[in-house]
């Protein structure tokens, strides 16, 4: 983990409310796992908090880091707004990502990702894909136009898309694509970000598979294990678990969701 | 003599500034960042007896220039830290003052605490956190009134071996008053303020953001309430006063300290910048300079 | 019916926002920005039985996300705003809802004030201004003690054509022992919050900055003390509160709403935004869809 | 009086810490009294209140106003840093500015000036000569380094500048070139914007005069007369003025500076 200004180097509209960064600095060269964040300071006096976001490429060549983002309130809004050229502070990398080291080239994984969960899992299936596992994706979005990243996941193995109003993909939600898709295929392993009731399907679907795991989000202050804003109850244990270090990603049915 | 130094009961302080309490835990994680030694002195997460479990989540908004909390006191109880937490600190900063924030739900609690943490080696104060307004017994409610302050005051510097700060809170008419009977009570200094209580309705739902319902308000935003009660405080007691309160600048920690406090710390501006304390510490003698303030110890005209 | 409409005690809004009293004077220089008509009602300055000349210079000091002010009740006097500011009003809108903040050193100086302000013909309602934290006789000691506010409850309402509603003060440790104490005395309905004191310090001159030392708090910083202290008197009681503090958008309106107010005052923020007010009645029906509330009245679950 | 969004169309550093602003938007067509402000809004939530500045020029052809601002605090340093194309929430033109209308052609005025004092002196000096009134302006500095418009005013009369260090023109402050230089002088009107040494100065020495006016300062709020933050009291008269609506220029021996 550092704290480093970093280089807003451009910076791209996606889709309706979607945007994608791209920021320049060292942290590129610090070793990331799939599935850690960056927290990232919005230059506004009055914000006092940090935004985490997940890391969604990483290019250690270009000392670059891509973030894809959502704008839902101010500090995302005004993220979207900062002009090339600004100087970020950001932490990072932080957290505890995917686990992979376990697999081998060639065996199966499952990425499922929901909205803006799905940026982690970009430089996820980009490592797998480097590792030569074989990478199948199962991607849920609202609606045809809120898909970003469709060109990078195709490149990277299997996609399959659900909408909720059926306008691209499967129609329904992730649950039912995995019900109606996934019921007889085996995967190695299965990683999974995006919306609670996402992460529930798959925190049900695979509770007792050796290598599932799921990316969680919390409110957070510190972002750094140090002030217990961000903490999840552990299933069947009285202890509780900070998203931001011991998470945000934990095996399935280790956490109440 | 440097000119950050500055010199309270139980602590010889480097510079002014340390973090304040829950918003460092035990510093482990910002000890990735920076060396802790560069700090005046390190508050701790409060400890209590038995550990705790703390408030349902969501524990924490942002709200303009500043932040509510509801973490509700968790921490690994007093075992956890005598053995692991507190060592951990002794082992690589043993030069580092450490101030221990203690917290109960009764007074038997508050004093087992201080009995026994006052005696880690490197414990060389006790911040009494009568003023917590997340928690639903003890807490704040010691620190509304000003004859369970004083009892609670009295009964705890009786077992401590160290100095006792008492961490006043601002959610009171006349904070003079809790000030007044905890000084007559025996208490070494104060410590102040802790949050304002407030509350965030989340608008989808209409009811309380915050799995506490309330928070308290911390940040920028409560500085010019900090700054109004060390002053009042100032005015009726010479103790040593450990100003905190949105100080997030080496001129707001000098603002603190022109109005009556003696050390500072520096609670959410940690979320903000992770290295807001050595930051601060850094820009403190050009700030002086600035202001033509030759040393910390000639601003506080109490000691 | 309009969506916006709200009906409280002498009081029929056409939409629940109001600007708040010292912030907008008696209206004449935003007159010329934008129809007050848009208005739901305007509370205008504090009044006084004789003029006053308010508290030394500087009154104002920008803090994060707020500002202190320290005007002190300047105004020009009951009779100069019988004869003049009203009338001014009365002829050029007739129809807006004036409600009179009343102000005073003495019981009898709050009394003289309300028994003839509330005789001007638009004027529609009283605010009971308790709790100025800005004047050394009178305003918050009045709004700090439950007995001195209840009887002077009680005192202004015997003389009082229109409804009373009672500015609390937040400077206190409990709003609802206040809050409780002035209904029994008779109040028709609560405003709140009013200030915050607080105090910002000249690094210049190590004194404060502000002419009267201290000042009130007000601005998007102390939204969430707002916040929770409506929540806690909507608690005690089903009186009608005009709630106000940090109020800069439909959204912060609805939030005060849903803590359990019953109408909107915008303060500080005409000073950011001088069309403050007409900004947010126009968002409130796109801010109502998005959080599917069908009427503003709908929200007053005490009504 | 309006509420406008300006455009920044332009933004020039002048000195180390002074800067000029062009502003684009119908409040240039506005009829401006030289001495009127405009009060912006810095575009940052943590700073509620606007910020006032003298307007220094107006060009109704090219729909613009200048400001000329010292950075001083958080407000002034943002403003500084604003990129072109921007939107500034503005209120003006807003006060009462420097009487002229009782001058005739041919007539002398004299103008004098300190720091960022200058600025509405420059629109003043400019409205003067269009108006064929001979124009003798008493500008003051710092230090050389400092002195900014001075082309702009060379360009509308005869010049004396008083440095404090000595750097440029008289050795000293204003009062005292007054002193040196203008003590056999007499001149129609007199009109005087700048620090409150060089305004007690010039209150002193005019006390007596028909047409001198000084422009001052305060801390505002509402920046319109409503909300009694802005007062200075009258002399030798149990009466306050409210600097923004009744200012901010007086007429020399009126208010206690
Ligand atoms: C580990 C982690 C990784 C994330 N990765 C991404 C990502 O890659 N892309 C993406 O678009 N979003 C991601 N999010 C969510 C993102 O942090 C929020 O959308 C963002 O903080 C909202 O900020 P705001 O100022 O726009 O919203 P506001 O609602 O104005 O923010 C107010 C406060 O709430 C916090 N907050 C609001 N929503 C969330 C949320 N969903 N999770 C945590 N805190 C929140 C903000 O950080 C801020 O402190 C991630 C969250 C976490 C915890
Ligand atoms: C009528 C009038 C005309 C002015 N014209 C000019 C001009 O043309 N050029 C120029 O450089 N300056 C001018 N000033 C001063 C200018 O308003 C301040 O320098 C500016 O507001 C400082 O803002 P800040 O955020 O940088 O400072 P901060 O100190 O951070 O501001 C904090 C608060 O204090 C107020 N403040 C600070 N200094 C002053 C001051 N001197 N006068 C009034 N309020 C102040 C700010 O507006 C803000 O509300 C004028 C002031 C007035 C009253
Ligand atoms: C997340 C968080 C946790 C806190 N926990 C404690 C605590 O355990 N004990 C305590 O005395 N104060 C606690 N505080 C209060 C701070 O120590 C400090 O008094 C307060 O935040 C004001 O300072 P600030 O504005 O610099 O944050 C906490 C504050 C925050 C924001
Ligand atoms: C400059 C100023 C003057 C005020 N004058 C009065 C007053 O005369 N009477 C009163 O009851 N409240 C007065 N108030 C308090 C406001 O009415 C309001 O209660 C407070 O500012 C909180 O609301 P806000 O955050 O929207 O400003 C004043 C506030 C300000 C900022
Ligand atoms: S955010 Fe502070 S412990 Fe996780
Ligand atoms: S600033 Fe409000 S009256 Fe002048």
């Amino acid at each position: 983990m550092i704290q480093e200004k970093l280089t807003l180097v451009a910076q791209e509209q996606l889709t309706d409310n979607v945007f994608e960064m791209v920021l320049k600095g060292q942290m590129a060269h610090e070793p990331v796992t799939p599935g850690q964040f960056v927290d990232v300071k919005v230059p506004d006096e009055s914000l006092l908090l940090r935004r985490p976001f997940g890391i969604a490429s990483v290019d250690p060549n270009r000392d670059e880091i891509r973030l894809v983002y959502r704008t839902v309130g101010k500090g995302t809004h005004l993220l979207s707004e900062l002009p090339v050229g600004i100087q970020l502070d950001t932490l990072g990398p932080l957290g505890h990502g995917f686990p992979t080291a376990f697999l081998k080239p060639g065996q199966h994984a499952l990425i499922i990702g929901g909205g803006t969960g799905i940026p982690p899992l970009y430089e996820l299936s980009r490592q797998l894909n480097q590792m030569g596992v074989v990478v199948t994706h199962a991607i849920g979005f609202g609606r045809r136009d809120q898909i970003f990243y469709a060109d990078e996941f195709r490149a990277l193995g299997e996609v399959a898309y659900a909408t909720d109003d059926g306008s691209y993909g499967f129609h329904g939600h992730i649950g039912m694509l995995l019900d109606a898709q996934f019921n007889d295929r085996q995967f190695d392993a299965v990683y999974a970000c995006g919306p609670r009731g996402l992460l529930m399907a798959v925190d049900n679907r695979y509770r007792d598979h050796p290598h599932a795991y799921i990316s969680m989000e919390s409110r957070m202050a510190c972002g750094m294990g140090e002030c217990a804003a961000c903490v999840v109850a552990a299933k069947r244990k009285e202890q509780l678990l900070k998203v931001c270090s011991d998470g945000p990603v934990f095996a399935t049915g280790k956490v109440e969701i | 003599m440097s000119r950050l130094e500055v010199d309270l009961p139980g602590l010889h302080l480097k510079n002014p500034i340390m973090p304040a309490s829950g918003c460092f835990g035990f510093g482990q994680h910002y000890a990735e960042l920076y060396d802790l030694n560069r700090l005046g002195a390190i508050i701790v997460k409060a400890a209590t007896l038995e550990p705790r479990k703390g408030n349902p989540t969501p524990r924490v908004a942002e709200t303009a220039s500043g932040a509510l909390n509801a973490i509700g006191l968790q921490n690994p109880g007093l075992d956890a830290i005598m053995t692991e937490k507190l060592p951990w600190l002794n082992d690589r900063f043993p030069e580092l003052p450490v101030i221990a924030n203690v917290a109960g739900s009764t007074e038997d609690e508050y004093v087992a605490v201080c009995r026994r943490i006052s005696t880690a080696p490197n414990v060389a104060a006790i911040e009494l956190n009568i003023s917590c307004p997340n928690v639903a017994h003890g807490g704040m409610q010691f620190g509304t009134d000003p004859k369970m302050a004083a009892e609670l005051t009295r009964a705890c510097k009786a077992v401590s071996q160290v100095p006792v700060y008492v961490k006043l809170s601002p959610n009171v008419t006349d904070i003079t008053v809790i000030a007044k009977a905890v000084e007559a009570a025996g208490a070494d200094g104060f410590s102040m303020i802790n949050t304002l209580v407030g509350m965030q309705i989340d608008l989808k739902t209409r009811k309380p953001f915050l799995g506490n319902r309330t928070g308290g308000l911390s940040g920028a935003a409560i500085k010019p309430v900090a700054v109004r009660m060390i002053d009042q405080v100032r005015h009726i007691s010479a103790l040593p006063i450990i100003g905190m309160g949105g100080v997030s600048s080496a001129e707001d920690a000098l603002e603190l300290l022109m109005a009556g406090a003696n050390a500072i710390a520096v609670g959410s501006a940690n979320f903000g910048d992770p290295q807001a304390c050595p930051h601060i510490i850094d820009a403190l003698p050009k700030a002086m300079d600035q202001y033509h303030i030759e040393t910390i110890k000639s601003l506080s005209t109490n000691l």
